[in-house]
């Protein structure tokens, strides 16, 4: 058996993404591969439950763990590996702020459900049947996971050691983590693994950006012809940049979009999408009411604008529904 | 410019000359008035005095049935008369400010099916003749120029009061403008809001008469030929007891007192029959026909 | 908490204020509740915690218990958060581990159950015992303050402001908007309750104005800007053209004779248009300074340029320059003192009292110049319709104790009312008529004034004049103007036909009131009067430090009271000069550099250009000699980068997390 | 008992709001309706801030989430700011920030922003008694206690999930 | 105090001590005699406190056109109910005498709705039946009020006729002659106007809260 130190990467609620950057490593995976003994990768090799459960605690050296908590087996999953793993690293938005899945937080659990199994575009389910939660089939009893009410990242269900912002985080990033994990060159516990200051510092377009801007208008990215050049917030195009930690070398606004913010706040911020928020409303320019209003409203859709990928991780987590709380669990 | 329109009774027994000329002049102004649909008493100044909870639902009915009529933008009543004008403004201003009116009138109403939720604005011909259409177009329809006429504006005292929404409470001068844009010359006189004792005449004579004759004699005193009014009851205290107040105080007063709408009517060169000249007691024609440029007394 | 405090003893005090707070508030239970907080070693309740006593027991715990923190629960920080920051500082803890809960102003005048009002003062101390936890030691802010003085408005207050101040040494610049100083009581003719004439007393000030080596006087001028902060006002001043050069001007008025107007047409402003003057004139004989103007509106060369320019070639000061342009100054100024005065209410708005329509119906102000003996008709009392009267009414509350106009009382209109009834007697040996509501002559020798008038026969009808018509009923009332008025005494409605009517308007704002509060950075109050920042015990500062009020631009007054005022204003202001420095609230935003990204995002929010941003750092950094501590940049920074003195997100989250939070079981005992 | 819910001496609940009061207007206003002795509601707790500029839209958040049913915001009338134009950036603040909370689900009468001068104590009065009242019809906002209930909904006892 | 209010042996402008000289009379009221909460009853039903802050200007008595026949001035009506003369403000010609004209209310410099007060009195009073019988303007109220209860609409010829029949028979042959004018030039009518859906009014008028103007006892 190898000393090498045994790595696990696990997925719950997530695209599938975080994994393909593991692969973008490239040619440095090799040297990855060298360096540490992959005990654990669902993905790309066949694993059970009990496998895992067998290992001894803290077996794995490190855990990567992607994807936000959305159900009853992802949050099992998460807490056994937690038992099992000497670090855990939400790796990831989804995993470290709730991510895109967090924005289901916007809806009654009932409403998510009839919409994927009775009214989405491509379900034809005139029966409106939905999957049993339990069935009997000679004596043997399957059981579907529970579906959770709220989105959770994974530090709202177990202690989190190391967080890998971004979605997905760069491989350069994750080089970074995996070198200082086997230098053993860690941050405190409880570190983001990428700066501390926001995307601007880092943005190819940071200079030309005026110090004296004033936002008349605002518009979304497929209403205007973004200069390659210039500050996108100085064209009026909503960019999270300002409000969110770097890392990341600005990938999108260098690809000409607007930053949406995967990365998260920086730790001097508790809820990302309140400060951006505050930030451009204070930076437009209108004084009248109805003007205010009105230039404004080029901001259709604040909570998805400003808490795409941090929903769940900010300060209200979920949307307010007095109707269904509380929810009677199946 | 449309409207809705609420004659209230008296336009439809004394008042019927107001009412007549009101919707000859408006018309030829190319306004729009629809009476509002089974309208009811306004409940006016008597109602109040029994009982006040009953003059409100009363009232109400009237603007409940007139939000329900209009249905683009906020419904408005024009109201000639002055105590309709004052009990419905009234009614409007104490279900907006009082808690206690609102949710009594509300319930009242619910009672009859129907529901007000205050959005109907009342108003005045004169502040609609002002504010809406303006002199200038009245001034254009003028056909007979009443020059040198002297005539004495009277709007009594519930039109301005106590919501004067669209001109002073004491000393007001729309009327006034409007008979300077006919042509004629205002006399500028102190009773102009005077009480008339109009709703004395009936029951404590003394009083009401001398009020009475207090107007009619000012208004001679500073060189009136005739005497304009905006308020059925008015119109018809000054006008009916003139000889009774000859006799008591020993005057000799003959004064035309007619409604402006009436002498609008005449300088807009409407036929007299359409203005309802011939039901005043004491014709105006002969002096207003007198003068040059007049109306010729066969008209 | 920031850990390099050490460890955290909080001492908390909740004061009874005599039986202002304790009436309704469970002190007792307040204070029980504070001492089972975290971190808090003394919980007190004293009846007076602002008396020395009460100072000293802070000052013995701090020394016996090791306090470090400090939380006093009484009246607004606004009144006495000084207070206890010093007597903190005195016992050796610095003055900003204090925080202050206002448990009197914002709960005991305010509710009634004293139940509820106990429960908020509890929830109230305790957020103040967490956020004070989370309080940093501070310097405060020193700033040294210019000496020199700006005093805005020449009449009688700011004539006696000006002077005090310079006699004291100080170099003050006195601004006024008309051609001359002197004010509303220039135009009187005598002054109550001493008859002394208006004039003899108040020109030898004008012209120690005008004539002091310490005070500049700019005439005709306005302030249209003003900048910076106490000790140190950068202001703006607009002169307007004169059409004359004022250093040349001698006053020798030829130019006046020599107008091609050879009649005076204009009417004019110091006689309220009693009067006629041209084009070219002085506002009146004794004006300061003696320098005559041009009124462009009615100045032929100046309109339209086709003029003989008579005036000019008169003068052979060739001070005339009627191409004048306005022009502007610039000065700096440690302390300022408005003395904007006060507008006298126009009758027009109440109608029924024929204010224009009635020829014979005047104002005080014109009754004033028309008895005067340099007024319009020489002193003689002579109506518009060229008649004398011989009875005259006068109405008192003109525009004051209404609701429908103004609802105070303008407390100079009594006095000045007998005052006008003395004269118009003496000048016509008319009947006269006061018409009053209240007499209120509560001042020094006031209701003796009072008394004479009564022995002087003049008639006192009280009762609050409904209208004043031409409407004859008898012909005894033909050509008269006929007063309708109950006499409350008797009980009878009484029509008094009068020749001439004198309304006792009362006073009001200045029309631009507003304007000038917000150029000036103050408050106003209801009424629209410049608001004090206390109205018994700083009757002359305002809430701008450095800004001082005086006369009746805060409030009625009449001389005495107005050259008080000034006095008290000009001491504030000496204070202030001979203190040298002032000490500033160290509220203002500072940058961790490390957690700025350099977005610029908070560049341009700051309205005194306090940041700016670095661009070989590519960081933002503050200037917090410039920072005034709004904290709007501090909201707006989206990566939390900046941060405020007394008031850290860290110390309002405690705050509202204080506020919120479950409240301990025994609290629902009371 | 949730943290939120206030109940007075008779036990029936009992709203709370936040009120940020910038320190040169509608704090010396509301010291100005303690001083005249102008009774009003109780249940409001008045953090004072040096302006309605200072107003991060994170508290705002954070006291609703901490238990507040509603949060009021107090400045200068636009053109009196103390420091000359925080007011106006608080109000464009307000109008994004309550279209947000909006829909999140926290019903607009639950936040408030006021232009209060100085001089205004009356006003004071009023808007705090009309704000509590539509309050008082709103109900509970229970944001933690909602949250907190939630979280029922996860397995906190390991065994129940390690089959070991 | 009692006999100096008494309505009896009074000249017409109402000046009590004009003429002969009258009987000596002992005037003193004592506190007991007085209802000492009218003042804010009355206040609370004419719409606010207001009344309450009356400084006794008498504007509204110099601006009333009826005062010269008023046995009390508005003012000193407000002061009688201010301080709880209840029987002396509800047995006052003043009330009756009111034309609502509305020139106090709208000079009132304390903005007290003195019209409002006056219809106040007078439904205090007609609850109480404290006006002379057959006083005319209680009667030509209550005719008014039944006629629009049934009809929903008024006849000023019938209204008349009802008032007459109530008070004095004789005035309707002093005014025919004036009917007849009406009815020649077409502005009279006996015919009775009605309106159409009248099931209305009843439902409206009887949902009516019991009215608040129950004698206070």
């Amino acid at each position: 058996m190898s000393d090498k130190p045994k790595v696990g990467f696990y997925w719950c609620a997530s695209c599938g993404g975080c994994e393909e950057s593991i692969v973008d490593l490239a040619e440095d995976i090799l040297g990855v591969l060298d360096a540490v003994d992959i005990r654990l990768w669902p993905v790309a090799m066949d694993f059970k439950r009990s496998d895992v459960e067998a290992m001894a605690d803290r077996e794995l050296a490190v855990t990567f763990l992607n994807g936000a908590i959305r159900t009853s087996e992802q949050e099992e999953m998460a807490r056994i590996l937690r038992r099992k793993s000497g670090l855990l690293i939400a790796y990831g938005s989804c995993a470290h702020l709730g991510g895109i899945p967090g924005l289901a937080n916007q809806f009654p659990r009932e409403e998510i459900l009839r919409f994927v199994y009775e009214q989405s575009p491509t379900t034809e389910n005139t029966e409106k049947i939905r999957p049993l939660t339990s069935a009997e089939d000679q004596g043997r009893k399957t059981t579907l996971p529970k579906f959770f009410t709220m989105v959770r990242s994974l530090d709202q269900i177990v202690e989190v050691d190391y967080y890998l912002p971004g979605c997905p985080p760069t491989p350069k990033l994750l080089l970074n983590a995996v070198t200082a994990i086997l230098k053993g060159e860690l941050p405190p516990k409880g570190s983001v693994l990428a700066p501390d200051t926001a995307l601007c510092d880092e943005c190819p377009r940071r200079d030309s950006k005026p110090v004296d801007l004033q936002i008349p208008e605002f518009h979304r990215p497929h209403q205007v012809v973004i200069d390659p050049a210039l500050c996108i917030l100085s064209q009026g195009v909503v960019c999270m940049g300002p409000a969110t930690r770097g890392g990341c070398e600005a990938a999108c606004p260098a690809g000409n979009m607007p930053c949406t913010g995967c990365s998260g706040p920086t730790s001097g911020v508790a809820d990302q999408g309140a400060k951006i928020l505050s930030c451009l409303a204070a930076s437009s320019s209108p004084k009248e009411e109805d003007e205010i209003r009105r230039v404004l409203e080029g901001i259709p859709d604040p909570v998805g604008t400003f808490y795409r990928y941090a929903l769940p991780t900010s300060i209200l987590r979920r949307k307010r529904m007095p109707a269904e709380t509380p929810q009677a669990h199946q | 410019m449309k409207y809705l329109y609420y004659p209230g009774c008296s336009l439809k027994s004394t008042g019927r000359p107001y009412d007549e000329s009101l919707r000859a002049v408006f018309a030829a102004l190319g306004i729009e008035l629809t009476e509002l649909d089974d309208w009811n008493c306004c409940g006016a100044t008597a109602y109040a005095s029994i009982d006040e909870n009953q003059a409100f639902g009363l009232a109400a009915r009237n603007l409940a049935i007139a939000e329900a009529a209009v249905t683009d933008g906020p419904p408005t009543i024009v109201a000639p008369c002055s105590a309709c004008f004052l009990v419905l403004t009234k009614t409007q201003r104490y279900f907006e400010d009082y808690d206690h009116v609102r949710d009594g009138v509300t319930r009242e109403l619910a009672a009859a099916g129907l529901t007000y939720r205050g959005h109907v604005k009342v108003r005045h011909p004169l502040d609609i003749l002002i504010h809406d259409v303006g002199l200038p177009a009245i001034a254009k329809l003028v056909q007979h120029q009443m020059k040198g006429l002297h005539v004495a504006s009277y709007y009594g005292c519930q039109v301005v009061r106590p919501f004067a929404t669209f001109d002073d409470p004491l000393y007001p001068t729309s009327m006034d403008a409007i008979m300077r844009s006919l042509g004629a010359e205002t006399v500028d006189w102190p009773l102009k809001t005077r009480c008339c004792g109009g709703s004395l005449s009936g029951t404590i004579k003394e009083a009401g008469l001398r009020l009475n004759q207090h107007l009619l004699v000012e208004a001679l005193r500073k060189g009136s030929d005739l005497v304009v009014t905006c308020c059925p009851l008015c119109q018809f205290n000054l006008e009916c007891f003139q000889k009774q107040i000859n006799k008591n105080y020993d005057e000799r007063i003959s004064l035309p007192i007619m409604y402006f709408t009436q002498l609008m009517g005449l300088a807009f060169g409407i036929p007299e029959k359409e203005l309802g000249i011939r039901r005043l007691f004491i014709d105006p024609l002969p002096v207003i026909g007198a003068l040059k440029g007049g109306v010729p007394a066969h008209v | 908490m920031s850990e390099q405090n050490g460890e955290i003893r909080i001492g908390f005090y909740v004061c009874h204020c005599g039986h202002n707070i304790a009436n309704i508030v469970d002190v007792a239970a307040v204070a029980r509740y504070v001492a089972g907080l975290p971190h808090v070693v003394v919980s007190r309740e004293y009846k007076y915690m602002c008396s020395d006593p009460g100072q000293e027991l802070l000052r013995q715990d701090i020394h016996d218990h090791r306090l470090n923190r400090i939380v006093v629960a009484s009246c607004s920080p606004l009144l006495h958060e000084q207070t206890f920051r010093t007597a903190t500082a005195k016992a050796g803890v610095n003055p900003f581990y204090f925080q202050m809960v206002n448990i009197r102003e914002n709960v005991s005048w305010v509710h009634e159950d004293p139940a509820e009002a106990t429960l908020k003062a509890r929830d109230l101390a305790r957020a103040a015992v967490r956020r004070v936890a989370a309080h940093k030691a501070l310097q405060p802010k020193t700033v040294s303050i210019n000496p020199d003085v700006l005093v805005v408005g020449g009449g009688i207050a700011g004539i006696h402001a000006a002077l005090t101040l310079a006699n004291a040494g100080k170099k003050v610049t006195l601004v006024e908007r008309a051609p001359t100083i002197g004010g509303h009581m220039a135009m009187f003719d005598k002054t109550f309750p001493t008859l002394d004439c208006a004039a003899c007393i108040l020109t030898p000030k004008m012209s120690a104005v005008k004539n002091h080596p310490n005070i500049t006087l700019w005439t005709y001028a306005e302030v249209t800007k003003v900048d910076g902060f106490v000790g140190n006002y950068t202001v703006t001043v607009k002169h307007k053209p004169r059409y004359v050069k004022e250093d040349l001007c001698v006053g020798c008025l030829e130019c006046i004779d020599a107008c091609v107007y050879k009649e005076a047409k204009v009417p004019d402003e110091f006689n309220r248009g009693l009067g006629k003057r041209k084009p070219i004139y002085i506002p009146f004989p004794q004006a300061t300074p003696q320098v005559v103007l041009i009124d462009p509106e009615t100045c032929i060369a100046v309109k339209s340029g086709k003029c003989k320019r008579t005036c000019v070639e008169k003068c052979d000061r060739l001070a005339i320059d009627l191409d004048q342009k306005e022009s502007f100054d610039e000065i700096t100024v440690g302390t300022i003192i408005l003395a904007t005065g006060f507008k006298t209410f126009d009758p027009k708005r109440v109608s029924y009292y024929g204010y224009g329509r009635y020829p014979n119906v005047y104002i005080s102000l014109e009754a004033e110049r028309l008895i005067n003996a340099s007024g319009p008709t020489s002193g003689e009392l002579i109506l518009r319709d060229g008649r004398r009267p011989k009875t005259v009414g006068i109405v008192h509350c003109v525009g004051s104790r209404d609701k429908n106009t103004h609802r105070w009382c303008s407390r100079t209109c009594c006095m000045y009312s007998l005052k006008l009834a003395h004269l118009l007697k003496e000048h016509s040996g008319a009947e006269v008529y006061n018409f009053y509501i209240d007499i209120r002559a509560a001042g020094k020798a006031y209701e003796e004034f009072y008394d004479k008038l009564l022995e002087e026969n003049v008639h006192f009808i009280r009762g609050r004049v409904a209208e004043v018509t031409d409407w004859a009923v008898i012909p005894e009332e033909e050509g008269k103007l006929i007063i309708r008025v109950e006499d409350t005494m008797i009980g009878v409605v009484r029509r008094i036909p009068v020749d001439m009517v004198v309304l006792a308007v009362g006073m009001e704002p200045q029309s631009d009131a507003q304007e000038v509060r917000r150029l000036f950075n103050i408050s106003c109050s209801t009424e629209g009067f410049f608001l004090e920042r206390h109205p018994k015990l700083a009757p002359v500062d305002t809430f701008t430090d450095g800004i001082f009020i005086a006369g009746a631009c805060q409030g009625p007054k009449d001389i005495p009271d107005s050259v008080a005022q000034a006095g008290a204003a000009a001491a504030q202001a000496l204070m202030l000069i001979d203190s040298g420095e002032i000490k500033l609230e160290p509220n203002t935003a500072y940058l961790t550099e490390q957690n700025c990204s350099g977005c610029k995002s908070c560049i341009n929010l700051c309205p005194y250009h306090a940041i700016s941003y670095l661009d070989d750092k590519h960081r933002a950094s503050i200037n917090e000699a410039l920072c005034k501590g709004c904290g709007t940049c501090v909201a707006s920074c989206p990566s939390g980068a900046i941060h405020q003195n007394l008031f850290e997100d860290e110390e309002i989250y405690s705050e509202i997390d204080g506020l919120l939070a479950e409240r301990s079981p025994e609290s629902t005992a009371v | 008992m949730d943290r939120q819910q206030t109940s007075d001496s008779s036990g029936t609940w009992q709203p709370k709001i936040i009120a940020f009061f910038c320190n040169w207007c509608t704090y010396t206003a509301a010291d100005l309706a303690g001083v005249s002795r102008m009774k009003h509601d109780s249940h409001f707790r008045i953090i004072r801030v040096m302006c309605s500029g200072r107003v991060d839209p994170q508290f705002v958040i954070d006291a609703f989430a901490r238990g507040a049913d509603g949060v009021l915001i107090g400045g200068c009338h636009p053109g009196d700011c103390h420091y000359m134009e925080g007011n106006y950036k608080a109000l464009r603040r307000f109008h994004l920030l309550s279209r947000m909370l909006m829909s999140m689900g926290i019903e607009q009468d639950r936040f408030r922003l006021e232009w209060i001068s100085a001089s205004e104590g009356e006003k004071v009065r009023t808007v705090i008694n009309d704000m509590v009242r539509r309050i008082r019809a709103l109900g509970p906002l229970r944001l933690p206690a909602g949250l907190a209930e939630l979280d029922g909904e996860l397995k906190t006892r390991e065994e129940e999930i390690l089959h070991v | 105090m009692i006999g100096f209010l008494s309505t009896k042996h009074r000249n017409k402008n109402g000046s009590p001590s004009s003429g002969r000289i009258k009987k000596v009379v002992r005037r003193v009221k004592y506190e007991s005699e007085l209802d000492l909460g009218f003042g804010e009853t009355i206040a609370e039903r004419a719409y606010g406190q207001k009344l309450l802050s009356c400084i006794q200007c008498g504007t509204c008595s110099a601006t009333c056109p009826l005062s010269y026949y008023m046995d009390f001035t508005p003012r000193r009506v407000i002061a009688m109910v201010r301080e709880g003369f209840r029987e002396e403000a509800l047995n006052s010609f003043t009330i009756w005498l009111c034309a609502s004209c509305y020139s106090c209310t709208v000079q009132c410099p304390r903005q007290i709705h003195i019209t409002d007060v006056m219809y106040t009195l007078k439904r205090e009073a007609i609850a109480r039946e404290m006006f002379p019988r057959r006083y005319p303007i209680p009667i030509l109220a209550r005719g008014f009020f039944d006629i629009v209860h049934r009809n929903g609409r008024n006849s000023e010829g019938r209204l008349l006729l009802y008032l007459y029949l109530r008070t004095n028979i004789l005035k309707i042959f002093q005014n025919t002659r004036l009917g007849l004018h009406l009815l020649r030039r077409g502005r009279m009518s006996v015919r009775q106007e009605k309106i159409h859906r009248k099931e209305d009014l009843r439902s409206i008028l009887g949902a009516v809260s019991p009215t608040r103007e129950e004698p206070r006892s």
